[in-house]
């Protein structure tokens, strides 16, 4: 199998318009993987499926990934005029930048006609709130089916020409995609209240019962 | 034996009227089955087993379903059937009425009674020789019929989803 | 004796997908004009030929389905969210739970994937003991198939019954060693929690030896059966290249003929030292998913022939390997191993604390059911009971 | 084995004549006018005690054989060896709360299940249970047995019907469409029997199957050629008519539902499963008449022992072989059921009445020739058979595997 | 020829029973109530205290409260509060104990990581299976009294895992109390060399309060 940056050049070559880019990784297991541009998604993905050389005919696993909002803290440097003459004075000042988060779908091809792979391909939407369409891989590989489904019900990620899209796991009146990370649990949601640490708080709330005599106080 | 016959006669009967009166179709059908019975109960009052089984056997155990399935497959799904206007009614009673008359007048006047002692029953041996004897064209002759009736019945039900191949 | 090929049957509906390059969508079918009322079924979710709680909703022209939409969910317990709050210690009892029935191979493809995240070594003896309960875990999982898959088909128990006897041991031997029949808990990264006694592979030794008989009294009560052949014989076809299009592995990929099974592609583990062979079918039906998983067994033992003979000594766990407190660097890694339902992958993404950020399984059970409306199609609802359970699912991997 | 010397003939043994001397006893004091109404009263008591025991320990024989084929014990709880379970059953049913829906016809919904109960008792009135017990002597037995047997049609449509439930209508046509298809071959494997004992009162046919050729082969029907596979026949036939194992269909779960018992419960539910043991007695009964020689020893030595255990024995055995092929086969679907008769059964039946009148017509042949007989039967009963089979399993059979190259 | 698997199928059915009644591999129903289950020793159910002698379980506890397992329970079923004095321990040395030590066996689901990260084999796992309540919330939370039980019990039930653990206290109490003596030998030595005119009389053990014993190195995982 060809290294990575010689494929990210073939596919280049191939499709000039489209942006690929390689994404390192920091991990022992180096499974480098392409960052391709929504746009041109589709075409790259059925290339690489019919390609004689790879053949990656199984989209073994999808899956979604949320990467929220971050507070980025740089320094930045600025020079203000010193002393006239003399040096201009550097400081220093700490600047918070929000960096906006997306939602990321990630594709793990493997060939089983030649018995190679993982080729790791990602896709990213806009943002998180509105731009969250993707193109969907199911019409060239069937097994992306229900796991773009799944993506779709838990991440909440779009997928433009899914043959069947509605939520797989959970039940359709279900409001919110449980996998982000700023998903917050309903507050009445039925569970078992453990008497013990915010749990036992959360009963207290919601359940006095459970608050009775027999549960464990914890001590003073 | 008189009273036996009466008694039996009435088995047949009170099914057979209750069945046209009784609005459910599938009742009618069923009170059908009944008169059917009552019949072979008449045969074997007059000593003729093996009409009577035959009767039970071929009628309660087969005519009764096709009767069955045929009200359940024609009909349109109504069951409150609409009397039909009063006019038409009367017409339709006079003919029945007309039409049992005849019957029964023919039978008493013209030909003359049997009498009403039973026989002594034919043995079975000899009514089967008679059937393969002298008898053997008329049953042929049924058998064939019943199978041209069956043939028709599997070309009108076919063509209506030849798509379904073997199906059950 | 079958019923012609349904797509010989005029009945056809084409489930148009645009842009399918390879038109791999297989014929589906259309109620024939003047087809009569469909009938609205929904088999389950508590139907007793469902294998858990699993819905299909089935619209019946007459005796044929002409849809069928998988509708599950109920055992969901956000497994994955779980995963990103639990340390990576903490995870692994969690992947028991996954295919309850295969709590090793769970763990092993869950190990397998943080050593390939974090790059820790594996003891020799380790990957031994590893395939040695991987392989017990098939022979217990094909043999629970073959026992629901005859109950679907009709028999009242006997097969069943038959198969949970030899199960019963197997899960004696996990008993013994890990401490609980089916949530074991075993492996850990870079090797396992317990290292199995002398009498334990002895005892192992003993079952290994006698399951070649227990096979061939169930192949003469079923595979020969002229009923059993009739039920799934051409039932459920699945071709080759639907099957890999569709992401379908394990058994169900093989019964259609492709020779694809990770023990072998990937090499993972010990299992290059081992020689067998891998069962393919030739029709993708159902009585090939069958026969593929009996003659899988009969390797699968003789896997655990060689595993026994040459298991070396030496330390089952390196004392030093970190387990409670491990903190991968920043990066990913998807991990993958043959389970004995197809490939159980995990892919586990860490940014240098103690839990991941993000905690994939890639389930077999749950990819295998994309095409069960293709398989059944065409078919009565007696027949998608048995193509159902000739995938086999196990509803908690399929939920998560 | 000291015998008390043997009694001129097996007819007046004791033993043989015991039922009788206990009806006379007991009817002895009456006026003769009362007399046959008392007799056939309590011919009707003995059959309903028996089957009826017969029937409770048939569930209970089911479960413990089944138990024991699937390497477990069975019920244990209930009595001894679970001895008392069929009682506990029957007081559950009783107490089970016998639900009817409102949409229900409750007429019919209350009709069907004793319909088939009495249609299935019925059947039992024709059966020699012994060298003259038998408690209707008609000449035309067999045919009334199967006018008996014929109405449970009937009573499995209204029972469909009655529930007033889409899918229970559906289970209720199936299984008719069953019945129908097995209907035929069960008669078409009698009318053999009929033409080579000559008569259709049962015990005639009995009677024709006395005697031993060369002491030790029994004149059994079952034991000729024609008649061993009009035998296998009429037992798939039974099999399907009583809808026992491969042919269970309406109880299968893989069905939409519990088939045309949906709507029923309590103890109109254990009404349909006696009925169902009932007909499947009543089936063998008339199989041991008809083709085991009802109450005819299979040895001459054996004459000593009463006639009615040896029905007895034959029956049990047949009753078993029920539950050892239940234990055993899965089931058949519906369009495979109905082309299992319909281009299997009945062709192999009808061949078999050919089989049956060349019997009847070489009658006399003897020596050399009687040997020419059996093999022209034999051939008559092979040949259709495989090339039925093979046209019935066309496309099946067992695979070979190849393996993956590594 | 047609029939064939069927009367192979029918030969094995019949096999099995005839050999349900003599041979012990084709009856393999064990009566429950009547005949108890015979539990493997590494068979592991709810987790318990474990205290060094039965008369005295709460003072002789082994737990010191570190708190590791109710980090590292993956369920968050274990509840623990530590205790504002201290007792000495069975080394004689003052440790925090448990004021309260809550298990919800509600949601315990028996996977002995708290076992496996326990540094001071205070925690092991029971085989007592039978355990029923009439209340989901108070009856299935088991306090400190109810979780506790004696060493002895521990080496009923997993013997061969039993002598290990106390082999290795053994061993540890042992090089504490050699380092204890060292310490004692080596800041007595100092004094012996200085006149003896110092008042303090050495007590047999007394603690020593600069080399204090290092907690012992968290073994990382005991069987």
């Amino acid at each position: 199998m060809e290294t990575p940056e010689a494929l990210r050049d073939r596919l280049l070559a191939r499709f000039p318009g489209a942006s690929i880019e390689l994404v390192p990784n920091g991990s022992p297991s180096a499974q480098v993987s392409f960052r391709i541009g929504p746009a041109a998604l589709r075409e790259v993905a059925c290339f690489l499926r019919d390609d004689a050389e790879l053949a990656l005919d199984q989209c073994s696993n999808v899956t979604g990934l949320d990467v929220p909002d971050r507070e980025v803290v740089e320094t930045v440097k600025e020079s203000q005029p010193g002393a006239p003459g003399g040096p201009p004075v550097v400081t220093e000042r700490k600047q918070t930048r929000l960096q906006p988060g997306h939602l990321e779908v990630v594709y793990h091809l493997y060939s089983v006609a030649r018995r190679q792979g993982p080729v790791i391909l990602r896709a990213r939407t806009g943002n998180r709130t509105d731009a969250v369409t993707l193109p969907s891989l199911t019409p060239v590989w069937r097994s992306c089916e229900f796991q773009e489904r799944e993506v779709f019900d838990l991440f909440g990620v779009v997928f433009e020409g899914h043959p069947d899209l509605r939520r797989i796991l959970m039940w359709d009146a279900f409001v919110g995609h449980p996998m982000r990370k700023d998903y917050v649990e309903p507050d009445d949601y039925e569970w078992e209240p453990t008497p013990h640490g915010d749990v036992l708080a959360k009963a207290r709330r919601h359940y006095p019962s459970a608050a009775a005599p027999g549960a464990v106080q914890p001590s003073p | 034996m008189t009273t036996l016959l009466a008694v039996l006669a009435l088995i047949c009967l009170a099914p057979a009227v209750a069945a046209v009166l009784v609005r459910n179709l599938i009742h009618s059908a069923l009170l059908f089955v009944l008169a059917w019975l009552g019949l072979a109960a008449f045969y074997l009052a007059l000593g003729a087993e093996f009409v009577a089984f035959a009767q039970a056997l071929v009628y309660v155990g087969g005519v009764s379903m096709v009767a069955l399935f045929a009200v359940l497959l024609t009909r349109p799904g109504r069951t409150d059937l609409l009397p039909p206007p009063s006019a038409a009614r009367a017409v339709g009673g006079l003919a029945a009425v007309s039409l049992v008359a005849s019957m029964l007048a023919s039978s008493l006047f013209w030909s003359r009674l049997p009498s009403m002692e039973p026989t002594a029953p034919i043995p079975l041996r000899r009514l089967g020789e008679l059937l393969a004897g002298p008898y053997l064209v008329a049953v042929l002759l049924v058998g064939l019929i019943l199978t041209v009736a069956l043939i028709g019945g599997l070309l009108l039900a076919a063509p209506r989803r030849p798509a379904e191949g073997a199906d059950a | 004796m079958m019923l012609p090929d349904p797509a010989a049957t005029g009945l056809a509906r084409v489930r148009k997908i645009e842009g399918d390059a390879l038109g791999l969508r297989t014929p589906a079918f259309a109620p024939t004009e003047g087809a009569g009322d469909l009938l609205e079924v929904s088999l389950g979710p508590h139907h007793p030929s469902t294998h858990g709680v699993f819905r299909m909703d089935v619209v019946l022209d007459g005796e044929r389905i002409v849809r069928l939409k998988p509708v599950f969910g109920y055992l969901h317990r956000n497994h994955e969210k779980l995963g990103e709050a639990t340390s990576y210690l903490g995870s692994m009892p969690y992947t028991d739970r996954l295919d309850y029935l295969n709590s090793m191979t769970n763990n092993w493809a869950y190990a397998l994937a943080v050593e390939k995240l974090a790059g820790i070594p594996v003891t020799e003896r380790a990957e031994y003991v590893r395939v040695v309960l991987a392989e017990l875990s098939r022979l217990l999982n094909h043999t629970c198939l073959a026992g629901f898959l005859m109950q679907d088909c009709g028999c009242s128990g006997t097969p069943l019954m038959y198969a949970f006897r030899e199960r019963e041991k197997i899960l004696d031997l996990f008993e013994s060693l890990s401490g609980s029949r089916m949530m074991c808990n075993v492996q850990r990264f870079g090797g396992c929690r317990v290292d199995p006694s002398a009498e334990w592979l002895a005892a192992t030794r003993r079952l290994v030896d006698g399951y070649g008989a227990f096979l061939d009294e169930f192949e003469a009560l079923l595979s020969g059966n002229e009923i059993v052949m009739a039920r799934t014989q051409g039932v459920g076809r699945l071709p080759a290249a639907l099957a890999v299009n569709a992401g379908i592995t394990g058994p169900m990929l093989r019964a259609s003929g492709v020779g694809h099974d990770l023990r072998k592609v990937d090499g993972y583990g010990v299992y290059p030292r081992f020689n067998f062979r891998v069962p393919i079918g030739r029709d993708g039906d159902v009585y090939d998913r069958y026969m593929v998983r009996m003659l899988e067994m009969r390797e699968s033992i003789a896997i655990l022939d060689q595993a026994l003979r040459d298991l070396p000594g030496g330390p089952i766990l390196d004392p030093k390997a970190k387990q409670r407190g491990l903190r991968p660097k920043a990066g990913e890694a998807y991990g993958r191993i043959e389970g004995p339902k197809g490939e159980i992958g995990f892919f586990l993404v860490s940014d240098g604390t103690g839990n991941p950020t993000r905690y994939r399984v890639r389930a077999p059970s749950f990819v295998n059911l994309t095409v069960l409306e293709d398989l059944c199609l065409g078919h009565t609802v007696a027949d998608a009971v048995i193509i159902l359970g000739s995938i086999d699912i196990v509803l908690g991997e399929v939920d998560r | 084995m000291i015998l008390a010397v043997a009694p001129a003939s097996p007819a007046d043994a004791w033993l043989e004549r015991a039922p009788l001397l206990l009806r006379d006893a007991l009817t002895g004091w009456l006026p003769d006018a009362l007399r046959p109404w008392v007799s056939a009263l309590l011919s009707i008591a003995v059959i309903l005690g028996v089957f009826g025991l017969l029937f409770a320990y048939m569930t209970l024989a089911e479960r413990k054989l089944l138990g024991r084929m699937q390497n477990r014990p069975g019920p244990n709880r209930t009595g001894p060896f679970g001895l008392l379970q069929p009682f506990a059953d029957a007081i559950k049913a009783l107490t089970k709360e016998d639900i009817v829906p409102r949409a229900a016809d409750r007429v019919l919904h209350f009709l069907a299940p004793v319909v088939l109960v009495a249609l299935s008792l019925l059947g039992l009135a024709v059966i020699p249970f012994g060298r003259n017990l038998v408690a209707v002597e008609l000449e035309a037995a067999v045919l009334y047995f199967f006018a008996a047997g014929a109405a449970t049609e009937l009573s499995i449509f209204m029972a469909g019907w009655a529930s007033r439930n889409k899918y229970s209508l559906l289970a209720a046509m199936r299984a008719l469409a069953q019945l129908i298809s097995y209907e035929v071959p069960l008669l078409l494997s009698v009318v053999p029997v009929v033409v080579v004992a000559g008569s259709l009162s049962t015990t005639g046919i009995v009677a024709a199957q006395g005697g031993w050729a060369a002491g030790i082969w029994p004149h059994w029907h079952a034991l000729t050629p024609w008649g061993f596979s009009a035998f296998a026949v009429f037992m798939i036939a039974a099999l399907a008519e009583s809808n026992r194992s491969p042919f269970d269909l309406p109880e299968a779960e893989s069905e939409l539902i519990a088939g045309h018992l949906t709507e029923y419960s309590g103890f109109k539910y254990a009404l349909f499963f006696m009925a169902e043991y009932l007909g499947m007695a009543a089936l063998s009964a008339m199989a041991v008449t008809l083709f085991l020689g009802g109450w005819q020893a299979p040895l001459g030595l054996l004459e000593f022992v009463p006639s009615y255990a040896w029905f007895g024995v034959k029956l049990l055995l047949l009753l078993l072989g029920f539950i050892w092929i239940r234990a055993t086969f899965p089931r058949l679907r519906i369009d495979q059921l109905t082309r299992l008769s319909w281009k299997f059964l009945v062709p192999l039946a009808l061949v078999n009445l050919l089989n049956g009148g060349f019997w009847a017509a070489t009658a006399d042949w003897s020596g050399p020739a009687a040997a020419v007989r059996w093999l022209v039967s034999a051939l008559l009963v092979v040949v259709p058979f495989v090339a039925l089979a093979r046209s019935l399993a066309a496309g099946y059979g067992p695979r070979t595997y190849r393996y993956a190259p590594s | 020829m047609l029939g064939k698997g069927l009367l192979q199928g029918l030969a094995v059915t019949a096999k099995n029973l005839v050999g349900s009644y003599h041979d012990p591999a084709r009856y393999v129903t064990q009566e429950y109530p009547e005949v108890p289950p015979k539990l493997p020793e590494a068979y592991r159910n709810f987790p318990f205290l474990v205290s060094e002698t039965a008369d005295d379980p709460m003072g002789t506890l082994r737990c010191v409260a570190c708190q590791i397992c109710e980090k590292e329970c993956p369920p968050q079923c274990i509840y623990i509060e530590k205790s504002k004095d201290k007792k000495p321990d069975a080394t004689g040395k003052p440790q925090i104990y448990p004021a309260v030590f809550a298990i919800d066996t509600a949601v315990c689901m028996s996977c002995q990581i708290c076992v496996e990260v326990c540094p001071f084999d205070a925690i092991k796992m029971d085989q007592e299976f039978a355990i029923a309540a009439t209340d989901r919330f108070g009856g299935l939370l088991l306090n400190r009294e109810q979780l506790a039980k004696p060493n002895a019990y521990y080496h009923q039930i997993h013997p061969t895992e039993a002598a290990e653990v106390d082999a290795r206290l053994a061993a540890e109490r042992r090089a504490a109390e050699e380092k204890a003596r060292l310490a004692a030998a080596a800041k007595a030595a100092p004094k012996a060399a200085a006149p003896a005119s110092a008042a303090m009389s050495p007590t047999r053990t007394a603690p020593a309060p600069t080399a204090a014993v290092p907690p012992p190195a968290p073994p990382p995982s005991s069987p």
